[in-house]
């Protein structure tokens, strides 16, 4: 398991290359990238705080919960903090396992419950001024899925 | 003594990220009704306790919860990263 | 759209970061790389055979569909045919979207389809002799979530 | 004339990738019958229907269906990729 929270931008492609290179009993990788998206065209940049300790904290958990509830080889989470262009990688997850199933259902749940219950708080930064991005319910919602 | 923390926009209306208080709050929610009872920032950044959230120790938590024991007591926002 | 088959191996990271690059308005980027597993211990290549010209239409027709099916900016397809050892890429699909769930759904779906409707067999050589892999009733039962 | 291929387990058994033949068969099925009445090692590999795929000029079909107007025809187990 990695869990890691940094400032700095982080290379994708590296990771998922990087991801589980060693177990020689895997199938399947599932990876989710997030990338700061530009929504209304006008986003001049995205800031996220997030609540160091907890944050790690809650990542770990998550992560272990993952791998009780699904047979993984190894399993990563990237999240940046500070601040982000549009196109800029904000956060990554990927899940390694035998079978496909597990690696899609892992990498599913890691997204719901790192949205919902990691401590990050993304504000937009507009030509309008700045806002915090709203918490929506359907994110909430997913997490009915997981239960 | 207990350490309160702030994040996103809580800690934008009350305008400090963190504070240590002397409290004798059983709950939570004796110690937001001790905030709000302070200063008009407190009271308007707690006016609406559905849109917060709480961690006891870097854990998520509920208002009714009990403080007893507890170092860190953390207010902000319902998440939103990934 | 892109869909490649090839015998060369391909670079998975170099893939992702290359993938939906120049799209602005996308937030979600999943991907599947699935990787010659040593099930036995004993497995010391893996052959794919597949249909050349059949092989290039089906999974055009299977990213047409995942594109009808969700709000998709882009999606991947990558297949190797020939010789593989154990730990090698043997193929891998990305699907891009503003939303999550979509990208989840679209990767999950390009697989499903992929697995059960794209002419490739896989052999498998180890120390006993060559065979060729069995088709899975649950890869064909994967089927009917999407119905 | 009709090209008909075979893939896998089923160009193994039958020992050729391709073949072109000269058939009046009117469905896939009456070509099985055909080619299962011409030698041993083509009855082996039609032997079980319930493990072959057939597919019209590269498009996934059935056992039932016409061969009219069809220029290829391919013969194969289930897929095993991804």
């Amino acid at each position: 398991m990695r869990v890691v929270v940094q400032e700095a931008p982080f290379d994708a492609g590296a990771e998922l290359n990087a991801f589980a290179k060693d177990d020689t009993d895997i199938g399947a990788v599932v990876s989710f990238t997030g990338v700061t998206r530009d929504v209304s065209g006008g986003l001049s940049r995205m800031q996220i705080e997030h609540y160091p300790g907890m944050t790690e904290r809650a990542l770990t958990q998550i992560c272990e919960e993952a791998q009780t509830r699904w047979s993984l080889a190894d399993v990563l989470v990237i999240h940046r903090f500070g601040t982000m262009e549009p196109g800029d990688n904000i956060m990554m997850v990927a899940a390694a396992s035998r079978h496909r199933a597990d690696a899609f259902k892992a990498a599913d749940f890691l997204m719901d419950y790192l949205k919902s219950r990691a401590p990050f708080w993304k504000k937009e930064v507009t030509t309008d001024g700045a806002d915090w991005v709203a918490a929506k319910d359907s994110d909430e919602d997913a997490l009915d899925r997981w239960n | 003594m207990i350490d309160v923390l702030y994040f996103a926009w809580v800690r934008e209306r009350i305008g400090i990220p963190k504070e240590k208080l002397q409290t004798n709050a059983v709950t939570v929610m004796d110690l937001v009704e001790e905030l709000r009872a302070r200063e008009e920032r407190y009271a308007v950044a707690f006016s609406d306790l559905s849109a917060l959230r709480v961690a006891l120790d870097q854990d998520l938590s509920e208002f009714d919860a009990p403080l007893d024991g507890v170092r860190e007591v953390a207010f902000f926002p319902p998440m939103t990263g990934g």
